[in-house]
């Protein structure tokens, strides 16, 4: 069985920076995988070489078999990657209704169409309508999204993001700035939405991290120092000295 | 016509058809000029020129018919010829029946056309097209038709007049032709070229340029070009902004012959040059100031300044429109079916206010007339801009090109 | 030859003023991202100011008032208009900058009239400097490509000498960061955009009585200056200034020369239908370089942004 | 406050365009038969030549719209794509043979295909980005074209254009187009047509991806969709009906020229397009309606036209920057809570007073302007139907005084109006 997604040897460097200092990582299909590591650690820049936001300087990544060389964003998502933002970025003047039906016109197979009425298909519609309901923003269908709640806008963009079907769902940091009773919620909604999927998340908080995650490596300096289980990540020594320390204690 | 107001909406498309309405007894001509833009001091001054003509040589004096006056409407068409269309088919809509128009050939062409379409279209509200000033042949050529009078002479006509001049002075050997590249500059340029050939073959035309008309900044390459040539002369139909551009340019680069032009006078442009165009600045035009040539006509120069001291009577040629128009509805009986009034005009002859006879010539509607040459100079009576500069005439030619060909096949009703 | 080197000089002289203007156009854009459309409008303002004030003061007087005046209203027009635009985004931004472009050119209109103004050179420096073939130089040129080099200058001290420019410089790349310094960057912004549309007006004073005072003297320019820092590269003063002598001396000397589209086509092998007037290439085939040198720097700038899109000297995206 | 706002799942009649299954046909059909009936109650030819020309800058609107409002693009060049439209529409009057074949009313096909043509071509370089770049691209191919127009003879004509004459084509059921009126009822329909299909493909996939890739393109990108053919679609669709508009031109006005290409015709439309409202499907409707009248028939009654359209722009781009449309739109929610007529009193003092203190500031400026502008010794102005000596005092005293107190008024009664405002936007019992 080949990896959901596999990067071999990857390296990233802005001018003289080395970023990203040659990661070598495979995520198995239906795993969930949380990166973990302190600021600056090159997490977001490693999200962005694996969805085709900025081009590598070295390495390889491939999913589910396929290099991923010289792709752009879009077409790394019909292959069924899709991802979430840290900062927020979705389509605050459509409404929530609308924000989540684009995001599922490539995958219904309306591509560049434009001879059909999308208010007429009833797939579309109810598949949108199903979706809503999962992040439970049915009730606020109509609003235009600017004007959500930062945890609902969060929702939303977890929304958007899952909403192609793609299998392997990548998330920047879902819980950023949230609350502790909004963090709950998020988490069980991640874990609701993406049963049966590869899910790769950063993320800062540890109890959403060891409360979703399988799978836990560690990236520190643009190296994964440790990946493993969770309790495998939590004894490793190495681990332990470069980062989690006193992170850890408090949890 | 009073646009019937329903519903109680008295909205600004009735007010358009409205607002001029006025008496019975007044025969009106639509002024179709741009009134607003970058060519708005040229047309308003134009209007000005015609509201004081109709008034001071019609309607002063009793009006034509059983007293009717004139009145002149002013339109501004922006020098659109889309907003001259729409214009004339608000002034057709109001019952005007004369059109005058003369900034651009480019809306000139527009307008006898679609005035041609509109006559033959509906008959019962025909027009006649009396163009002031738009010069391009083609009008009284191929393009011509039987409704449409051109009262200056054209640009053939006036090239005829200039190599004259040119070809009589010994001291030009060489000649530098420049204008702008449109249909205006073009018909300048190749008529130039054909007369100096005909006439002087022995002169040299070192150089036959068009240049982009409105967006030249600054003139000075072109003006290295002439001074390089060796040019002792230079041609241009350059009007406007270009004509003040390119004439400083070329005399503050160190040329030193005479520029003949077709425009470089009032509108700014005698204030512009004001001294450095003295003894270079030549030009073609009909209508004659200074030396004045009677006392009626300084009469009428004093009068327009009088009401009018900012403005300048650049345009001679709008009182013949006026005095010739009225004419040829006495003579025609009417002035609401335009067919005989085009018939009056068309042959008519004419002594003009600014001395020398006029005659419409009935082939192709191109009014004959004496032709200027005339110099920039501060001696004269009745000054451009206020500036104490003006033109005088140096040369004349009577009825220039009486007898010159033209491709005109006019059909008639 | 010596028209060479008379051209080069012409085109120095129309370069430098471009660069006065794409100066400050640029330093605006690199600061706040806003293409300000109506620059061009400013260094009208300039023109006209100082045409006024030349009428009682005197011309020297002009050069020193008219500018101040322009910077201060290019000032109020970042404090009360562009800055409460600025929370709709760039277009609409962009499009404040049109509006107030049309705006200005019917206000000047509405006060000085449609006629070209008789704005001309002061007396002292109407005179010839030198002249090289029997062209002449006219003094004022000279004056002219001094003034420009004296403003480099000091630009170019001011930016990278003094706190101020220091400040500056970085509240180019790190607003946030200066902001959070304790500069008041709204002021700087301010700052900048004032003294930007100052440059545009010295510009319209020195530019006023050689390429006419006129209400179209704006539009004219205007599209020309955006031309030119797309080119240099949105946001590098270097770039405007290498941008502008391209376009001054690529303009001057194809209008200077003829050189023909026929000889081009002919020496790429191709051969002239026959009779020309009658073919669709007809006009093609007649294009001389005076007549297209206007269009010249449109089509360097498409070309630009087609394989270069940060321009010549660009350092990023706009 | 933003709970109130919140619609009822349960009653599908509340959701509101987005969501709903059918397009309403009900303005549709209202706007068929108001285009049916127009001539009926604006009998003048000159009433029905402006309703052409409003027409046209319509459609031209609508398809600038598809650019600026729902695809993000700032275009200072669109112009081009209707001109070539209706030059090409032109030469194919002139081919006698040709244009014989083919009825009248399908000339705009051609056009659009043209706009079409050149769209395609244009936008395969310029939609790359979006923002400043495509705005300085725009602006330079619209320079780029309008100049080529004076030096490419053969096609555009040079300075005076090209013209043709639209009843050389084959007659359409015996209708020759000779009148005003017949081809009045020609743009009427393409009119319909034309604004029709842009509103569909507006509810396209592609046309709801346009608005998406506007808002945040980096977001589509990871959505599967390419940002840049997202904006090259809009961008060929909107050339198409920008042809269109152009070729109806060629048939109203039978001539082409320079002008119909050139950038300050391209913002022209830009203008007529952001006053009317870019957010909304017939803010540019509104737009044109108001553009034209104010070019064609405000003109004719001041020379200051374009000075006043100048500041009305300005103010609509920093106070209003949705436009005439989104101003109506504010009014909505009040609507649905059908409290709309409690703000008409304020609306009446308020409003009224400070329009009138406007019409006594534009007293002051043409005023002025006469002053400064008018022949010496005219001393005779006529300013709202009353003619006066503008060198006397009691004109200004009177102007300056309906300023002031209008103005005045209006600042006064501006507190009551925004009570109201906020009063007829909350439900009642809604705590405040």
């Amino acid at each position: 069985m080949t990896a959901a997604l596999e990067l071999d040897g990857l390296k990233k460097s802005f001018g003289k920076t080395e970023i990203i200092r040659g990661v070598d990582l495979s995520i198995g299909k239906g795993e969930r995988h949380a990166i973990i590591g302190p600021n600056g650690a090159g997490k977001s820049t490693l999200f962005n070489l694996i969805t085709g936001r900025f081009p590598q300087s070295e390495g390889h990544i491939r999913m589910h078999g396929q290099d991923l060389a010289g792709k752009a964003p879009f077409q790394i998502n019909r292959m069924g990657l899709s991802r979430s933002f840290q900062i927020t970025n979705i389509f605050p003047k459509m409404s929530v209704f609308e924000n989540v039906r684009c995001s599922l016109l490539w995958s219904m197979g309306y591509r560049y169409n434009f001879w059909s009425m999308v208010g007429r298909s009833r797939a579309l519609t109810e598949g949108t309508d199903r979706i809503l309901d999962q992040i439970n923003l049915t009730a606020r269908r109509d609003l235009p999204a600017g004007v959500l709640s930062y945890a609902e806008q969060r929702a939303l963009e977890i929304g958007i993001t899952i909403a192609g079907g793609a299998d392997v769902i990548m998330l920047d940091e879902p819980t950023a700035g949230m609350s502790h009773s909004e963090t709950d919620y998020i988490v069980e909604l991640i874990r609701a939405v993406t049963e049966g999927k590869t899910l790769i998340m950063v993320e800062h908080d540890m109890g959403v991290v060891f409360g979703l995650a399988d799978q836990i490596s560690v990236l520190v300096y643009g190296e994964i120092i440790a990946t493993g289980t969770p309790e495998a990540v939590r004894a490793n020594p190495k681990v332990q000295e470069a980062y989690l320390g006193e992170a850890m204690e408090v949890h | 016509m009073r646009t019937k107001t329903m519903l109680g909406l008295t909205t600004a498309l009735t007010l358009a058809v409205s607002a001029f309405a006025a008496g019975a007894d007044t025969i009106k001509i639509a002024f179709i000029d741009p009134l607003s833009g970058p060519f708005a001091g040229t047309g308003t001054n134009g209007l000005h020129q015609y509201e004081f003509a109709a008034e001071e040589l019609v309607n002063k004096k009793g009006g034509v018919l059983d007293g009717d006056m004139f009145e002149i409407v002013a339109f501004d068409n922006k020098i659109s010829p889309k907003e001259s269309l729409i214009q004339l088919q608000v002034a057709i809509d109001q019952g005007i029946r004369y059109i005058a128009q003369g900034n651009s050939s480019g809306v000139a062409n527009a307008l006898t056309e679609a005035i041609n379409k509109h006559n033959r279209r509906n008959p019962d509200d025909r027009v006649l097209f009396l163009n002031y000033s738009a010069v391009d042949p083609a009008l009284t050529n191929d393009k011509c038709n039987f409704w449409h009078f051109r009262f200056d002479a054209n640009a053939d006509i006036k090239m005829d007049a200039l190599t004259d001049s040119i070809v009589s002075n010994d001291e030009i050997e060489k000649v530098y032709i420049i204008g702008q590249d449109y249909s205006f500059g073009k018909a300048v340029a190749s008529a130039a070229v054909r007369y100096l050939g005909e006439k002087a073959p022995e002169i040299e035309i070192v150089g036959n340029e068009l240049h982009p008309i409105g967006k030249v900044k600054d003139f000075t390459p072109y003006s290295r070009k002439i001074v390089a040539s060796g040019a002792d002369a230079v041609i241009t139909g350059n009007w406007g902004a270009d004509m003040v551009g390119l004439g400083k340019s070329v005399l503050e680069n160190g040329f030193t012959g005479p520029i003949y032009t077709y425009y470089a006078a009032a509108d700014g442009i005698t204030a512009a040059f004001g001294d450095a165009g003295v003894g270079s600045l030549r030009l073609v035009a009909e209508g004659q100031l200074n030396p004045p040539p009677n006392d009626r006509a300084s009469e009428y120069i004093q009068a327009f300044k009088a009401k009018y001291p900012d403005g300048n009577l650049s345009q001679a040629r709008i009182t013949n429109v006026i005095e010739m128009l009225a004419k040829a509805i006495n003579e025609a009986g009417t002035a609401d079916d335009v067919v005989p009034v085009a018939y009056a005009l068309a042959g008519m002859e004419h002594e003009s206010l600014w001395g020398g006879n006029l005659m419409m010539r009935e082939s192709d509607h191109q009014l004959i007339q004496n032709v200027h040459i005339m110099e920039h100079t501060s001696d004269v009576v009745h000054d451009h801009d206020n500036s104490g500069f003006g033109v005088k005439v140096v040369k004349t030619v009577e009825m220039a090109a009486a007898d010159s060909p033209t491709t005109c096949e006019m059909r008639r009703p | 030859m010596d028209l060479i080197l008379v051209n080069l000089i012409d085109g120095l002289v129309t370069g430098l003023l471009l660069f006065m203007l794409s100066a400050g156009l640029t330093l605006i854009f690199s600061m706040m991202g806003v293409l300000n459309f109506a620059h061009a409008s400013f260094y009208m303002l300039g023109a006209y100011f100082a045409f006024q004030i030349s009428l009682y003061l005197g011309f020297w007087m002009g050069l020193l008032i008219a500018p101040l005046v322009v910077g201060v209203l290019g000032a109020g027009v970042e404090r009360y208009g562009l800055r409460r635009v600025h929370q709709y985004g760039h277009v609409p931004e962009l499009i404040f900058t049109f509006g107030l472009a049309l705006l200005i050119e019917e206000l000047v209109q509405f006060i000085w009239g449609k006629n070209q103004m008789p704005y001309a050179t002061p007396e002292i420096l109407q005179f010839t400097a030198f002249s090289i073939a029997g062209n002449s130089i006219p003094a004022y040129k000279i004056f002219m490509i001094f003034i420009s080099i004296a403003i480099f200058i000091g630009l170019l001290y001011v930016l990278t000498r003094t706190r101020v420019g220091m400040i500056i410089q970085a509240a180019l790349t790190y607003p946030k960061t200066v902001e959070a310094l304790g500069h008041n960057v709204p002021l700087i912004f301010m700052g900048v955009f004032g003294v930007g549309t100052a440059l545009a007006g010295v510009a319209g004073v020195i530019a006023g009585p050689v390429l006419g005072t006129f209400p179209g003297m704006a539009f004219v320019l205007g599209s020309i200056v955006f031309v030119t820092i797309v080119i240099g590269g949105l946001g590098s003063l270097w770039g405007a200034l290498v941008a502008s002598l391209l376009i001054g001396w690529i303009t001057t000397f194809s209008k200077a020369y003829n050189l023909r589209m026929e000889d081009l086509l002919t020496w790429l092998g191709f051969t002239k239908p026959e009779p020309i007037w009658d073919s669709a290439w007809r006009d093609l085939w007649s294009i001389t370089s005076p007549q297209i040198a206007d269009i010249l720097p449109y089509i360097l700038m498409v070309l630009i942004l087609i394989f270069r899109p940060y321009g010549l000297f660009g350092k990023r995206d706009a | 406050m933003t709970d109130q706002l919140t619609t009822d799942p349960t009653k599908p009649a509340q959701r509101i365009g987005a969501g709903s299954l059918t397009v309403p046909l009900i303005p549709w059909v209202l706007a068929a038969a108001l285009l049916m009936v127009l001539p009926f109650i604006f009998t003048a030819n000159s009433a029905i030549t402006i309703m052409n020309q409003m027409a046209i800058t319509i459609i031209f609107a609508l398809a600038y719209n598809m650019l600026l409002g729902q695809g993000g693009m700032l275009s200072f060049g669109h112009a081009v794509y209707a001109g070539v439209g209706g030059f090409a529409c032109v030469h194919i009057m002139n081919m006698d043979d040709f244009f014989a074949q083919i009825p009248l009313p399908l000339l705009p096909i051609f056009g659009g295909l043209m706009g079409m043509g050149l769209a395609t071509i244009v936008g395969a370089f310029s939609t790359r980005k979006a923002g400043t770049v495509f705005a300085m691209i725009s602006l330079g191919v619209g320079e780029l074209i309008a100049a080529c127009s004076v030096i490419i003879v053969a096609f555009f004509g040079g300075e005076e254009g090209i013209s043709g004459d639209r009843t050389y084509g084959m007659p359409f059921f015996g209708v020759e187009f000779l009148q005003q009126i017949e081809v009045y009822y020609l743009i009427a329909a393409w009119l319909l047509i034309s604004a029709a299909l842009m509103y569909l493909y507006s509810r396209t996939p592609l046309g709801r991806m346009a608005n998406a890739v506007r808002d945040n393109p980096e977001r589509a990108e990871f959505l599967g969709y390419s940002a840049r053919w997202v904006r090259f679609f809009s961008f060929v669709a909107s050339g198409f009906f920008a042809g269109v508009a152009g070729a109806l031109f060629a048939i109203n006005y039978e001539i082409l020229t320079e002008e119909n290409l050139n950038t300050t015709q391209s913002g022209l439309i830009l203008l007529a397009t952001f006053l009317g409202g870019v957010g909304f499907f017939f803010g540019p409707i509104l737009g044109a309606i108001v553009f034209t009248l104010v070019q064609t028939v405000l003109s004719l009654q001041t020379e200051l036209w374009a000075f006043y359209l100048g500041i009305v722009f300005v103010v609509t781009v920093m106070f209003f920057p949705g436009g005439l449309a989104g101003l109506l739109m504010m009014h909505v929610p009040a609507m649905r809570l059908g409290k709309l007529g409690r703000l008409g009193v304020p609306y009446l003092k308020t409003l009224g007073s400070g329009a009138i203190g406007c019409l006594g500031a534009a007293g002051l400026i043409e005023m002025t302007f006469h002053l400064r502008h008018a022949s010496a010794g005219d001393h005779s102005m006529t300013l709202f139907w009353i003619t006066f000596d503008s060198h006397t005092i009691l004109p200004w005293i009177v102007a300056i005084a309906v300023t002031f107190v209008g103005l005045g008024i209006a600042r006064r009664t501006a507190p009551a109006l925004a009570e109201a405002w906020n009063e007829a936007n909350t439900p009642d019992g809604a705590p405040r």
